[in-house]
């Protein structure tokens, strides 16, 4: 039995299991999302690198007597089978020019293939501060977080009063509205991408926030989780409400949405995911940069023949930030919410 | 002071009947409980009052006038529910305030209300908790005290003390009673708790399959009911009720079931009849001597609860009758008892179950 | 919020007044429902008027009508089992790339959303930290997801070289349709399990743990409790895993886009993405195909819906 | 004011040299403001197409599919100071922005024209003592060549060709492939484009190539081996002139990375024409300040500066004429410059027909889809013919149906 | 048959213990029931029998052997669960063979059992359903069958009868008393329902805070209680028990509690002491003319059930006694009454609650 072990029972091959699986599954959960983070932080040259090294490393360099620049340094196999560090001074074809910077006069000719660079943990900060100060990071940031809190309260706003009308009422073609709202649970917006920028072109609404807001505002997913929800509320709640003289408006506001806050909550998580992750739809119906979504700002390094790829993990790292923020906050919305919402 | 009139009031749940035309006039003032079998339609017509069910034909009269079109929130009645159905979210205080918020009331005036019924009902010092917090009997009072701050025309319970334990009932079931003492305001009741309906009421209405079966003061309804079930219904333990024949003899009457026959008066007006049901509740059988009994009955089990003892036993021939004593009878199961029924105290009811006699004249 | 309430609610009050409270709920619905009817039916309606036209334009009227001709180009088949017979192969290739996928993907989520539920069911220490540490995928971006993997996987990336220190050779996984396949699959399942790991949890939870106990009193083995209680219980909540499960990975796009690309090949081309492709990153946008074969994944995922819908309605009655 | 959008994306650091000139003119313009829009390229060749058909586009765009857009090109003609001077200075590339049948509207120019070619890793050759191939080498010279060098040094890839149609071309041209019949209807399958067709087939099979670009993604997706390249993993790369800024950026002086001459066939020694192009829009609604700033953008002086900034190919003949002034001191970007322009003149007219072509994209995904699709094993080179075939008719006829 | 000891047994979670040292000894065939108030440690002690909750320290004795290592499934004994704790998924067969199967009994003897329990218990036509399509009495039978098809060393009951209503409770308490007695087998039984305990009983076990505070049969405790806890937990309604001083004054003993001064009789042996506790039940107290009083009190409330009456009425500067009579007391709220302590049934406590005398001669 996989479900509860009680106290002083002795080992059984489940437990053994249960605590392999969750190691495991943490760092399998986990594990790709700080190695997206740690590679973010090295140099285009150190995210090229084969094998990969786990931290972000950068070459040595140091001054020497006699050259302008820093040099390179390097450890170098000499053919009788020393090693020696030495900086460079130049390459040319497969040899290179050498030098040891305690003894900046002589320089050593070296095949290139005997020498390893020399490295130090070095964090490129560039990967961040570039982009950031290249763009309007904070228009962006800005649009992006109106978008995604407008819409959120918009989607809260209208889902659960829709919510609240299919769960409290009965009337005719509530059945109708529920097959509706599930059947259009199953429309990837993807394939009405183009027919959906036509009714935005027609409502002048291209390059405004509005556009990016208004359309996902109406989810099934929110309604449908949210009446769910309000069907397990009792109705001698609502019963109570109406004989306190309660009008239908104050019954929704004052009672039933306080009450379905939990559902609220994971509604709120998941709205916040959809709008702060958008991006091929903002894509689409924005194209002036101060109406960009971070989303739109930060892939802005995906070129047509080269892919910035420093740049573009650091983005991704800093697009996680809110996301890693909202998980923490709200992850026990998340962990109970859910479960009690039944979401189903 | 209200007064609440039904008249031939029916509800319909799409082709299903559960209200077959009920009249009552409950006078102002006064403490009616509904009583009767679990969906008999108790709830229904309780909500019907409230204006939480629409009448499917009938009127609804409250204060002279016809209510049916009126929704619940504006009737200025009251509603305890079963699960108190206080709002969770709510500060207790809060939760008496509600309705008196939603009805625009001066900020001081709620306060002055609020406050009084919480000193009145002793639950001043939870005032700021959430119902969470509270005990059963703590919620219950705070219902209570959301009723009372509205200041409402009728106060109607649906059951509002089956979810607390038998202790804190009984105390509960006392508070109700001082308390409509003292607002004195016209209150509705519904529950299935025996003890509660005879103990609160001034006034009992038995229902029965979505009609009245008898209407009438507690003891009324104790020492007078009208019909077996009404008969069965009231006290507890139940009424044996055995079915029996009348036969005369003698100038005297005998009620004939099985093997036994048990003599009464002929001062009752029966005719001879094959179907007949006589009635004695648990206490009024006594245990007496063989000579005076008038049936001797087989022990099946004999509960001894102190103070108290219930016998459950058989006669030849006849169901199982109970009897209620008071002290602890030293009776073993498997021992013969000889049993007598007190006339003054027995019922007598025709084939169609209808009343002949409550009480036979020696 | 107090502001707010006190604004709306004079409004509704009056409109409560007027219309009565049986009409309310009709007002409730009304904002979301026109919504939804602009910005997602209206769509709809004009994508089957493109599935109906042709051309590459864009406005409906310099579209010609050309009925179902776009369909019956996708149902042009010598041979339906056999894309390589059709006209339209690579709709053909989506659907059964779809239909491969769809089975493994659901059954492992379904087996590993399972097993999951059940060791975070258990007593064990940090169990709200677990739940979270397995749900933490759920709310990443797909592109995220995707380009998190695929910097794991390429040839140079971090799998490849923990697999040639310890002494194999470096796959290809992008080169190999069943390594592209599986990492498709073994992504999306990463990406989503702990959605559905959730909704088993819940249902597991909702089993009374006195049924445990009785079957314990009973003298029931572990594994046979589980097969017996755990699982016969579980089982609507399974099943609402299984559809919705199936609806989403009918749907899937982005993130095996940007991981695989589609390929080897078609090796991993869905359905969604022949329509994208068709009708929006084709030099020659075609809509109208684009439309008709989104037509037909909608019919198809609308009888998955009347299945779930069958599904739990009899679970409510049964 | 007067504000004028730029749709914009970028490869390197075209969009900041850009901007710099975008600001002097600002500030010697101060009635117009003219904002970049950068967005990623997948909105170019995505959403943009999408937007110019809606009618909700912006005053000009970078764009790489040059005639498929054309229909949205505004005419500049009315609105530029001196039209000899476009005809002049950008004749060639002016007949690519045009729709058929038009020889006269002058819509754009091109940021930057691109040659198609190889990069070696020279440095790998000296390790492993492999001569380059010279002048007038085959493909097969080269492939011989480069199978030699991996084999000695173990270098993974011994070639690697960008997974473009555009890069296929300019091979399949040197073989004789036509791309066109005799009226000019495209006509991709021939048996100069079976011959380039068929090696690539090979390469792939014999591990000359790595199956990792062409067959991994589907459909008509572009990947490159830069990276690879610039990690010395690959001894020749197949790509074009746009890799040197980042080649010079990220190998520095790691290696030798040498542009050398496209490679021959038999019908020719051609690598492909092409690049982006700052286009004028239709649906701009200041059409004399957006001849106004193309007259700018256009001289020869601010071209000078943004060439040599960003280390592109001269799209304007008379720099390519006088050489422009690259600000880099690499000697081995300094060499690709050299190499690949010097290549432009050699360039086969088919390669520049195709370039200009309105539906040549079409042609390039077909060829490129259907071939991935060979090399991986779902097709046989014969059935993937007829595919191309196929997808090109379909295409065009979907396309012309709408008139 | 079996006899199940408990030495010293000691629970914790955590660091809280809740039962602390229970020495108890189950005799063979024994009905048992567990009383005390909510939370007192009775399930936990009968958890503790079953084997679903390990001792923390103490030892649990089955006929003789040890079992605190054995898991619960294999001490063979059969647990009732309040809430049935049906198999929801199984047919009522099902449900009751899945223990069998278990034990991978042949299908024929399987098959025989479940048979001859259902047609014991009377559910022989619902073989077939599913628990949720039975009511809440066939439910509990199906609880019970599962248990009996096992033939189990003992059967444990968790309060099997709490989610029932009152009327199946006194029918279903009767079927388990002839149970018993039909089977014969250990049973042990947790309750909060005085009535259970009284009339189930061979010997009721108080618990209160995880500590015994009386075990005895069920008349024993209610004539003896050994301490104030036995006294006001058994019996119901409450004995009514009244904090006073004892004085000595003429030979005799007075209880004197406010004003009020009760005489005793000297009999029992009591030095003058300032706090004592007086107890009596509300039977045991008797409506008198005012000369045989002890005391007179003004009646706060009374409840009429026909067949019974309870006065609750408060004598000056006592606390409010209730008072229990058979019959329709003409009583009214405000009435005073002349009350007389039985003193036979009477109980004395001394300072710590310890009982002095149980019954006081005259
Ligand atoms: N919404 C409804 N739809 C259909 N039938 C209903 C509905 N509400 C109640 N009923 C039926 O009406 C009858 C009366 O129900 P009601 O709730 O009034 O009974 P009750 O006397 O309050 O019973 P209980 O003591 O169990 O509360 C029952 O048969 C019930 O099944
Ligand atoms: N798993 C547990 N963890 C911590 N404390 C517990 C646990 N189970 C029970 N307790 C505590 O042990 C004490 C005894 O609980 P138990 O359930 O045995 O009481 P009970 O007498 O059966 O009460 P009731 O009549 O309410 O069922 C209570 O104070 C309870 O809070
Ligand atoms: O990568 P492609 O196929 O778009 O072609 C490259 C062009 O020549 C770059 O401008
Ligand atoms: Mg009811
Ligand atoms: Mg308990």
């Amino acid at each position: 039995m996989l479900t509860a072990r009680r106290g002083g029972a002795s080992w059984h091959w489940t437990d053994v299991f249960t605590y392999l699986y969750l190691a495991f599954g943490v760092c399998l959960m986990f594990g790709p999302v700080l190695w997206l983070a740690l590679s973010s932080f090295k140099t285009p040259a150190g995210l090229l690198e084969f094998p990969p090294t786990l931290l972000p490393l950068g070459q040595i360099e140091v001054e020497v007597e006699g050259h302008d620049k820093p040099l390179p340094l390097y450890e170098v196999t000499m053919e009788d089978g020393s090693v020696r560090e030495l900086a460079q001074i130049r390459r040319i074809g497969i040899i290179a020019q050498m030098v040891d910077p305690a003894d900046p006069e002589t320089s050593i000719r070296v095949p290139i293939a005997s020498r390893e660079p020399i490295r130090e943990f070095r964090v490129a900060w560039e990967n961040y501060t570039n982009p950031l100060e290249r763009f309007n990071f904070l228009t962006y940031l800005n649009n992006s977080v109106i978008v995604t809190v407008v819409a959120t309260l918009i989607t809260l706003l209208i889902n659960s009063m829709a919510a609240f009308g299919l769960a409290i009422y009965e009337f005719k073609g509530r059945n109708a509205v529920m097959l509706f709202v599930i059947g259009t649970l199953m429309i990837p917006i993807t394939i009405i991408l183009v027919p959906a920028y036509l009714v935005v072109t027609q409502l002048n609404m291209v390059n405004t926030l509005w556009a990016v807001i208004l359309p996902g505002a109406a989810t099934p997913t929110g309604v449908f989780l949210l009446r769910q929800y309000m069907l397990t509320l009792p109705r001698d709640l609502i019963e109570a409400a109406r004989m306190d003289k309660a009008s239908e408006w104050a019954i929704y506001w004052r009672i039933v949405l306080p009450l379905s806050l939990p559902a609220i909550a994971v509604l709120a998580i998941f709205s916040v995911m959809w709008r702060w992750n958008d991006f091929l739809w903002p894509l689409v119906v924005l194209n002036r940069s101060e109406v960009y979504t971070l989303q739109i700002g930060l892939n802005a390094f995906q070129g047509e023949l080269d892919v910035q790829w420093h740049y573009v993990l650091a983005m991704t790292v800093v697009t996680l930030i809110p996301v890693a923020l909202v998980f923490a906050f709200l992850q026990r919305f998340i962990t109970t919410g859910i479960a009690s919402t039944g979401m189903k | 002071m209200t007064e609440i009139i039904l008249k031939d009031v029916r509800k319909a749940y799409g082709d299903v009947e559960v209200i077959h035309g009920i009249d009552l006039s409950i006078d102002s003032g006064k403490f009616v409980v509904f009583v009767g079998p679990s969906g008999c339609g108790k709830s229904t017509l309780l909500r019907i009052i409230a204006g939480l069910e629409g009448v499917t034909s009938g009127d609804v009269v409250i204060d002279g006038d016809v209510v049916n079109e009126q929704p619940a929130s504006e009737r200025g009645l009251a509603m305890v529910f079963q699960s108190y159905a206080l709002y969770p979210h709510m500060s207790v205080y809060k939760n008496m305030a509600f309705g008196l918020e939603n009805s625009k009331m001066r900020r001081e005036e709620i306060d002055r209300r609020v406050n009084d019924a919480a000193s009145m009902l002793q639950i001043t010092p939870y005032l700021k908790r959430r119902p969470k917090a509270l005990s059963g009997g703590q919620r219950q009072r705070v219902a209570i005290g959301r009723a009372i701050v509205r200041d409402p025309k009728a106060f109607l319970f649906d059951e509002p003390l089956s979810n607390l334990d038998a202790e804190l009932r009984v105390a509960m079931r006392k508070e109700l009673a001082s308390l409509h003492a003292k607002l004195g305001g016209t209150m509705i009741y519904v529950t299935h708790d025996q003890v509660e309906a005879m103990t609160l009421a001034n006034t009992i209405v038995v229902l029965n399959a979505g009609r009245i079966e008898q209407v009438g003061a507690p003891l009324d309804l104790y020492n007078r009911p009208q019909n077996t079930f009404v008969a069965g219904f009231i006290g507890s333990p139940r009424m044996n009720l055995v079915d029996a024949a009348a036969e005369a003899s003698d100038g005297r009457i005998e009620l004939v079931t099985g093997p036994q026959r048990i003599a009464i008066s002929s001062s009752i007006r029966i005719t001879r009849s094959d179907k007949i049901t006589f009635g004695a509740r648990p206490e009024h059988i006594e245990i007496v001597d063989e000579k005076d009994a008038d049936i001797t009955a087989t022990v099946d089990l004999s509960e001894q609860l102190g103070g108290e003892t219930y016998l459950y036993c058989t006669p030849d021939g006849m169901p199982q009758l109970t009897v209620h004593q008071l002290g602890q009878l030293p009776v073993q199961r498997g021992q013969e008892v000889h049993l007598r029924f007190d006339r003054a105290s027995m019922h007598l009811f025709d084939g169609d179950g209808k009343v002949i006699a409550n009480g036979i004249p020696q | 919020m107090r502001i707010l309430f006190g604004l709306l609610e004079t409004p509704f009050r009056a409109l409560q007044r007027l219309l009565g409270i049986g009409r309310m709920p009709y007002i409730f619905l009304l904002p979301n429902l026109a919504f939804f009817g602009i910005f997602v039916i209206v769509p709809l309606i004009i994508n089957f008027a493109f599935s109906v036209t042709g051309g590459d334009e864009l406005f409906l009227n310099d579209r010609p009508y050309i009925g179902g001709e776009q369909y019956s180009y996708l149902a042009d088949c010598g041979n339906y089992l056999d894309p390589q017979s059709c006209r339209e192969d690579r709709f053909w290739r989506g659907i059964y790339n779809t239909i491969t996928f769809v089975f493994f993907q659901v059954a492992f989520m379904v087996l590993f959303s399972l097993i999951t539920a059940l060791i975070l069911n258990r007593e064990i220490r940090g169990r709200g930290f677990f739940r979270a540490a397995f749900f933490f995928p759920v709310l990443l971006s797909p592109v995220v997801v995707a380009l998190i993997w695929k910097w794991i996987l390429l040839r140079d990336g971090v799998l490849n070289a923990g697999l040639t220190s310890i002494g194999f050779e470096r796959i290809l996984f992008f080169v190999d349709p069943t390594w592209s396949m599986f990492w498709a699959i073994f992504v999306s399942i990463w990406a989503h399990m702990g959605f559905y790991t959730l909704i088993l949890l819940a249902g597991l939870q909702a089993i009374p743990p006195d049924l445990y106990e009785a079957a314990e009193m009973d003298g029931t083995k572990r594994e046979r409790v589980f097969w017996r209680i755990t699982l016969p219980l579980l089982w609507p909540n399974l099943l609402v895993v299984i559809v919705l499960a199936l609806i989403k990975a009918v749907q899937i796009f982005d993130e095996v886009f940007v991981l695989t690309g589609g390929g080897p090949g078609t090796a991993t081309q869905f359905i969604v993405q022949y329509i994208y492709t068709t009708g929006f990153s084709n030099q020659v946008q075609n809509f109208g195909l684009a439309a008709a074969a989104s037509v037909v994944l909608g019919v198809v995922l609308f009888v998955l819906t009347l299945v779930q819908l069958a599904v739990t309605r009899r679970r409510e009655d049964g | 004011e007067t504000e004028l959008r730029i749709t914009w994306y970028n490869d390197g650091n075209e969009g900041e040299v850009m901007r710099e000139i975008l600001d002097r003119y600002e500030a010697a313009n101060p009635d117009v403001k003219v904002t970049l829009d950068v967005v990623p390229y997948k909105a170019i060749l995505e959403s943009l197409p999408v937007q110019l058909a809606a009618g909700e586009g912006p005053d000009l765009a970078r764009v790489t599919d040059l005639g498929g857009l054309s229909e949205h090109y505004m005419d500049l003609t009315p609105h530029i100071s001196d039209a000899a001077y476009w005809e002049t200075n950008f004749g060639p590339f002016l007949k690519w922005l045009r729709q058929p049948g038009d020889d006269s509207a002058i819509s754009g120019f091109m940021t930057q024209l691109t040659v198609t070619g190889p990069y070696v890793n020279k440095t790998l050759f000296e390790q492993a003592g492999v001569d380059l191939p010279g002048d007038g080498a085959t493909w097969d010279d080269w492939a011989v060549a480069v199978r030699e060098v991996a084999d000695k040094l173990e270098i993974p890839i011994p070639m690697a060709w960008d997974r473009s149609g555009h890069r296929v071309s300019g091979p399949a041209i040197s073989m004789g492939a036509k791309m066109f019949d005799a009226d000019g209807k495209p006509a991709l399958v021939d048996d100069g484009l079976k011959a380039m067709a068929g090696k690539l087939y090979d390469w792939h099979q014999d591990g000359t190539m790595p199956k990792e670009l062409w067959g991994s993604v589907s459909g008509s997706q572009y990947l490159g081996a830069n990276e690879d390249f610039a990690n010395a993993q690959v001894a020749m790369y197949m790509s074009g002139s746009w890799q040197i800024p980042q080649f010079a950026d990220k190998i520095g002086d790691a290696f030798d990375w040498w542009a050398v001459p496209a490679p021959c066939g038999p019908a020719a020694c051609t690598g492909m024409p092409g690049g982006a192009a700052l286009v004028a829009l239709k649906t701009s609604e200041h059409p004399e300040e957006v001849g106004k700033l193309m007259d700018y953008l256009s001289s020869e002086e601010v071209l000078n500066e943004f060439y040599g900034k960003t280390l592109f190919i001269p799209g304007h003949l008379g720099l390519a004429a006088n050489g422009v002034e690259f600000q880099t001191d690499d000697p081995r970007a300094k060499h690709a410059l050299e190499t690949f322009a010097a290549a432009v003149p050699g360039i086969s007219p088919t390669a520049f027909d195709l370039q200009g072509y309105v539906n040549n994209r079409v042609m390039f995904n077909a060829l490129i889809s259907r071939l991935g699709e060979a090399i991986v094993g779902e097709l046989t080179l014969d059935e993937a013919y007829d595919r191309m075939t196929q997808d090109v008719e379909q295409q065009i006829a979907e396309k012309e149906r709408g008139g």
